[in-house]
């Protein structure tokens, strides 16, 4: 891989204004949420996760040079989130199906 | 074993072990990257019980969240935004060898961490002085106007959670006091222990302006800038979520 | 049977309220059926013969069901690290015929009564049949402790069997999915009444209001099992519960006597309207707030009559007549000061006489 | 490249003071004298829970139990759990033989991060001093797994102390996986590719990925159970409407991953025995090398085993139980290829050889019987008895601690140039299977008769079992002894070994004997694949044979 692919100060200045503008998107969300529409919970954390995601691909790609260091690099950048993903993954479903708080659901 | 002679300057920053700066800088980057996966597992762990708490009790925690500070928080989120901005621009300053630029921009990131550590100090003093049952931590010391309703949100004995207003709606949710107390302690844990991980990235950052200050740095070797660069964004992304799950939902 | 574990013990408590530690009497040939929590941290109900095993958590019930083949006696343990006295929180599983397990269950232990004190030495025998019956209606006591406990607290106020109450009837209730204020539907099993007993709040079936008081903490574990022995009792779904149960019949409501009620001026009281506003008092649920104990969500009537009252708003009046018979019909006009203003009003659902009984029943109501 | 004379080898230095001479040993960053201070601090700690374990087996001798009481019981066993479990199993192999071993056969100079490896033994002795401070100080009495609510609010002993202590060696365990991991991709010699990599190198890596990815986990458990303890905020305590199975999830979710950290680098090591001491190729080296990343991978998904009766959903029981199923299979795969590697190979009975051999035979059982623990139904019996106990036994005893020694045994000539005693070597070999299959099969039997773990006070049927089991803990006990006396002696009487005493394929045969300090005066060049036997090994060896040379 090219010895250190170089992102031009430019590239830095319109990430860090797509940022800004993902901000100003859960901000308004949040407020839209609060006064005009109250929309089900699910929705309301949907957008807010979604944009963190966002941001969080955003500073990793190009902050955190990871479009241009080695493969490895991205391998573990991507191993990390995997991992994170399986203990969500499993640990809600044994929630789910649990029923737990005791109230709800089938008694295991 | 054939065995190949070595060739390489006289670097002074490689070190003994490893074959060119190329391996050595590589070898920090993809060990840095292995560092960030442990930090990104431990908070997983903390946003694993923040996902089971919230599942079970949604109600109670919606309307926990809404007594936190959002304002002060929103600003303290484009705080860390623009202090990975100004980090990112110093590695690229150090890429490109302009030393004193670099000392700039990480004496920038410094102070725009202490601002964000400031405010995160205000919101926390807010929440105790509400326990010792004053308005605001300036009425606390000052012994001035005590607070009207009586609102604890620091988990432990004396955690009270405001049923006041909105006494209906409140009122109908089984063991609020409970499960608020939970959200609270959780709250506390995770952003207590992302400020602990700021309070290191500002030395981290600290020691990497005083290195660069002294000219340890060049255009071929400033893997230190870059790694301490990586770290601070880690924190930040840490923060981006910890933001709307606190916050905003 | 209901199982409790404490730190290093097992409470075990059989359908009829019998009580034993550390130890199982079983019937052969019968599906037992254990409902278990811990008071404390988590133990696991371990029976290596049965090859059973199930963990007992602090707060929420498990079950663990199994069925003996064999009579004898089998080992007992707690399988989770529960502390210090952990190898010492063993027991024995007694498996006998049924004859011999009918006449054990007869012979004296100490029972739970309905107020949750432990009474040695004393049989809680079914009243309405004379020798202890075989299979599922053994549990007939236990279930009558549950139905007076049902009446003692007041849950018959508002839960009135034949409906309209201001609780839902729980006739067939256990076994059957429930719909929900917010249109979700649940299956009522233990674990829902019991979470709707402790923390009424959170499970308001489609239709009523969350009006019910919370009782987490008033009442100890084994009135809540005695209450949930009753609840399942009575619905024809209930499993262990036999059908045969003596449903208490609700006193049918006087009908209104047409005589006319004369002027209230007269004596202190009506002494035969009196006695129709009791009943009524007591059908129409106003038991279960107005409790003699003070301790139920409304004030306490006994006394009240021509007494100063205080009110929400600071302001005081003398209890006569007027005040009692508008408090009844539109109940949140004048609040008593401390209370909030739960009660349901009767504008419009009470006949004037009924209102009269009444009133001339709380007037009777002398310190 | 330093130009200073290279001192003789990494043992000797050229320290006229004292001071100097443990300055050199205790601020040192060279991996190998790194790698020598674990083995020592592991080995007092392995002593340490043994003597715990001892006390435990002398306890359990009388059914009444009266050599302790209840209480002191309690702690003695969590005392063996936790320095067993987290001061000698998980960092034994990777961090004693791994930091000895995988820059010289990887053909680099040391570590990628030789300063970080010293803070990671630090790191591990800070959380010792601070287990060590609890078990004196009145020990712990929640079992090594914390369960809350038990731990969190109903226990008073140092719980936190302990935590703290296990806390601590987390961090050091993630940095010595973090080198690892970097130095293995980074730092391999040149012709050094992937697959000329031997395989105990495969192993370390995979038991280094679950370090860095498990632990952490582990640190937030125990951190949110310490602040619970502080501030009386229950987050697992159910009076505040917390669970205490999320705990459970979070700490198996390490745990198990951290079973596979004990037993991988084990398997790295027998792979090395077996086609060192068969002289032959190692049958199926892609099948071995990728079922040991396969079992890093399965074993994050598979922690619910541990919680089949815990009131987990019976699906996420369904669930775990199957998945259990899948990664005992590459656990199979390499038992089967060392077999097939024995094959036709001309097998030298040499000490380290032995212990392989007994590793294979024990970690069968214990991962047959893991097999039974991983079905649903019958855990639901055997669970929380004895017979899990002698399970992770078998696995942990047979296997991790059987291939410790065969690995120390092996690689004892490069480390001190001295070769150990051949005949004592066999007899501790012999003590050590026998006495461990004395101690642990009649737990097998006890475990499924249904005696609970963790019993002070048992019924007097299980009494022949323990008496039996106490019989061979003696002996299992004197079986380790031996080691450690003839081994220390060999250091100042032992035969010199040259650099190849069993004429072994691998980089690191190709050094002098107690290694140079810079491992490799020019870096090797690598041509053929990892374990390049001559094809016709046993021929030559059959008949050079003579009467009196070793078997």
């Amino acid at each position: 891989m090219n010895d250190h692919g170089h992102i031009s100060v430019r590239t830095y200045w319109n990430v860090f204004g797509g940022l800004m503008l993902l901000m100003g998107l859960t901000i308004g969300a949040y407020y839209i949420e609060k006064l005009v529409l109250p929309l089900p919970e699910i929705v309301a954390v949907g957008i807010a996760l979604l944009i963190a995601f966002t941001k969080t691909a955003l500073i990793v790609t190009f902050f955190m040079h990871l479009k241009v260091s080695s493969r490895l690099a991205q391998l573990f950048a991507a191993s990390s989130f995997v991992w994170l993903l399986i203990m969500f993954m499993i640990t809600m479903g044994d929630y789910f199906a649990r029923g737990w708080p005791a109230q709800t659901g089938p008694l295991s | 074993m054939a065995t190949t002679s070595h060739e390489h300057g006289h670097n002074p920053a490689l070190q003994h072990h490893f074959d060119t700066p190329e391996q050595q800088r590589e070898a920090a980057t993809l060990g840095m990257w292995a560092f960030l996966t442990t930090e990104i597992m431990l908070f997983g762990g903390i946003f694993m019980a923040y996902a089971v708490y919230r599942w079970a009790y949604h109600e109670v925690w919606a309307l926990a969240a809404t007594h936190l500070n959002t304002p002060l928080a929103a600003i303290n989120t484009v705080v860390l935004l623009v202090s990975s901005l100004t980090v990112a621009l110093g590695v690229h300053a150090a890429a490109s060898g302009k030393q004193r630029q670099v000392v700039l921009l990480l004496l920038v990131t410094i102070l725009l961490g202490a601002a964000f550590l400031g405010i995160k100090v205000t919101e926390y003093s807010e929440k105790f002085a509400h326990c010792a049952g004053y308005a605001n931590p300036i009425t606390w010391i000052s012994g001035g106007a005590t607070l009207e309703e009586a609102e604890c949100l620091v988990p432990g004995q004396q955690f009270h959670f405001p049923v006041g207003h909105g006494a209906e709606e409140a009122s109908s949710l089984p063991n609020i006091q409970r499960n608020a107390q939970l959200f609270y302690l959780l709250y506390f844990c995770a952003t207590g222990l992302h400020a602990i991980h700021m309070i290191v990235g500002i030395s981290i950052m600290a020691v990497l302006a005083w290195m660069a200050a002294r000219g340890r740095f060049s255009s071929e070797y400033y893997t230190p800038v870059e790694i301490g660069g990586l770290y601070w964004h880690l924190i930040d992304i840490i923060w981006v979520f910890l933001f709307p799950l606190f916050y905003l939902v | 049977m209901y199982v409790i574990g404490k730190q290093w013990m097992w409470h075990v408590q059989h359908a009829n309220g019998k009580r034993e530690n550390n130890e199982l009497h079983v019937p052969i040939g019968q599906p037992v059926r254990l409902i278990m929590t811990s008071q404390d941290v988590i133990h696991s109900f371990y029976i290596p013969a049965f090859r059973i095993k199930q963990d007992v958590l602090p707060g929420r019930y498990t079950s663990l069901w199994f069925e003996a083949t064999k009579p004898g006696e089998y080992h007992l343990f707690c399988a989770e690290y529960c502390g210090t006295e952990h190898s010492l929180m063993i027991g024995t599983v007694i498996v006998m015929s049924l004859n011999e397990y009918q006449a054990w269950l007869t012979t004296p232990g100490d029972v739970i009564m309905p107020d949750g004190s432990i009474q040695a030495g004393q049989v809680l025998l079914n009243p309405n049949t004379s020798g202890p019956q075989l299979g599922p209606s053994l549990s007939d006591p236990m279930a009558v402790a549950g139905e007076q406990l049902f009446t003692s607290l007041g849950c018959a106020g508002c839960h009135v069997e034949a409906g309209g109450g201001t609780g839902p009837s729980l006739r067939n209730v256990f076994g059957y999915t429930q719909t929900l204020a917010d249109g979700s539907t649940v299956l009522a099993d233990e674990n829902y009444i019991r979470t709707s007993i402790l923390t009424s709040m959170k499970q308001i079936v489609q239709g009523y209001q969350p009006v019910m008081p919370v009782y987490e903490g008033q009442i100890s574990d084994d009135q809540l099992n005695q209450l949930l022995a009753y609840i399942v009792s009575i619905s024809n779904r209930g499993g262990n519960a036999p059908a045969s149960v003596p449903v208490a019949e609700p006193q049918p409501s006087p009908a209104p006597t047409s005589v006319p009620a004369p002027p209230s001026a007269g004596g202190p009281f009506d002494a035969d309207l009196a006695t129709k506003g009791e009943q009524l008092f007591n059908n129409l649920g106003c038991v279960a707030c107005h409790q003699d104990s003070g301790l139920g969500l409304g004030p306490r009537l006994r006394g009240l009559y021509n007494r100063q009252v205080a009110l929400a708003d600071g302001s005081s009046i003398t209890a006569d007549a007027a005040y009692l018979q508008e408090s009844i019909l539109n109940s949140a006009a004048k609040v008593v000061k401390d209370y909030n203003p739960i009660m349901p009003v009767y504008q419009g659902q009470l006949k004037d006489d009924e209102v009269r009984q009444l009133v001339e029943y709380i007037k009777s109501l002398t310190e | 490249m330093s130009t200073s004379a290279i001192p003789q080898n990494y043992t000797s230095t050229r320290a006229d003071s004292a001071t100097e001479w443990i300055k050199s040993w205790l601020l040192t960053v060279d991996h190998k004298r790194i790698a020598i201070l674990y083995l020592l601090s592991i080995n007092f700690f392995f002593l340490l829970g043994g003597l715990a374990a001892s006390l435990v087996r002398v306890e359990l001798v009388t059914p009444q139990g009266d050599l302790m009481t209840a209480d002191m019981y309690n702690r003695m066993f969590t005392l063996h759990g936790v320095i067993m479990v987290f001061f000698f199993l998980i960092p034994a192999i990777p961090a004693v033989m791994g930091n000895f071993l995988v820059p010289l056969m990887i053909g680099a100079r040391d570590l990628a991060f030789p300063r970080l490896n010293l803070l990671s033994w630090y790191l591990y002795m800070g959380g010792g001093v601070f287990a060590l401070v609890a078990a004196i100080t009145g020990g712990v009495d929640t079992g090594w797994t914390f369960y809350t609510p038990f731990s969190s609010s109903y226990s008073n002993s140092n719980v936190i102390l302990t935590m703290s202590g296990a806390f601590i060696m987390g961090f050091s365990s993630i940095l010595t996986g973090l080198n690892f991991i970097v130095t293995i991709h980074k730092m391999r010699a040149p012709g050094m590719t992937w697959f000329r990599l031997p395989l105990f190198i495969w192993a370390n890596y995979a038991t280094s990925l679950i370090q860095i990815l498990a632990t952490p986990v582990l640190g937030i458990a125990l951190l949110l159970v310490m602040v619970e303890r502080v501030w009386r905020v229950g987050i697992f305590d159910p009076a505040l409407g917390g669970d205490p199975l999320l705990f459970q999830h979070l700490f198996w979710f390490y745990s198990h991953p951290a079973v596979y950290i004990m037993i991988l680098p084990a398997m790295g090591v027998i792979s090395e025995l077996i086609s060192a001491f068969s002289r032959k190729r190692i049958f199926g080296y892609e099948f071995i090398a990728f079922s040991s990343i396969a079992i890093a991978v399965l074993g994050f998904l598979v922690w619910g085993h541990h919680m089949f009766v815990s009131s987990q959903s019976v699906y996420s029981g369904l669930v775990f139980s199957f998945i259990t199923m899948l990664v005992a299979i590459p656990s199979a795969i390499k038992v089967f290829n060392w077999t097939a590697t024995l094959y036709k190979g001309s097998i030298s009975y040499r000490t380290p050889m032995l212990y392989a051999l007994g590793f294979i035979g024990l970690f069968i059982i214990g991962g047959l019987t893991g097999i039974f623990l991983g079905v649903v139904a019958v855990d639901i019996h055997v669970t929380d008895t004895y017979f899990v106990v002698a399970h992770f036994h078998y696995v942990m005893v047979g296997g991790t601690i059987m291939a410790y020694l065969g690995g120390i045994h092996y690689w004892w000539p490069k480390m001190t140039g001295r070769m150990y005693n051949e005949a004592w070597g066999a007899i501790s070999a012999l003590v050590v299977f026998v006495g461990f299959n004395m101690t642990f099969f009649p737990q097998f039997v006890m475990g499924y008769l249904g005696m609970p773990r963790r019993y002070h006070v048992y019924p007097e049927e299980f009494q022949i079992y323990h008496v039996l089991s106490t019989a061979g803990a003696s002996i299992l006990g004197l079986g380790f002894i031996i080691p450690i006396i003839y081994l220390t002696l060999s250091l100042f009487v032992g035969k010199v070994a040259g650099p190849n005493p069993w004429a072994a394929t691998g980089l690191e045969w190709s050094i002098a004997s107690p290694p140079p300090t810079h491992n490799f005066d020019q870096t090797p060049v690598v041509t053929e694949e990892a374990y390049a036997y001559p094809e016709d090994a046993a021929a030559q060896d059959s008949d050079s044979w003579q009467a009196g040379s070793h078997l």
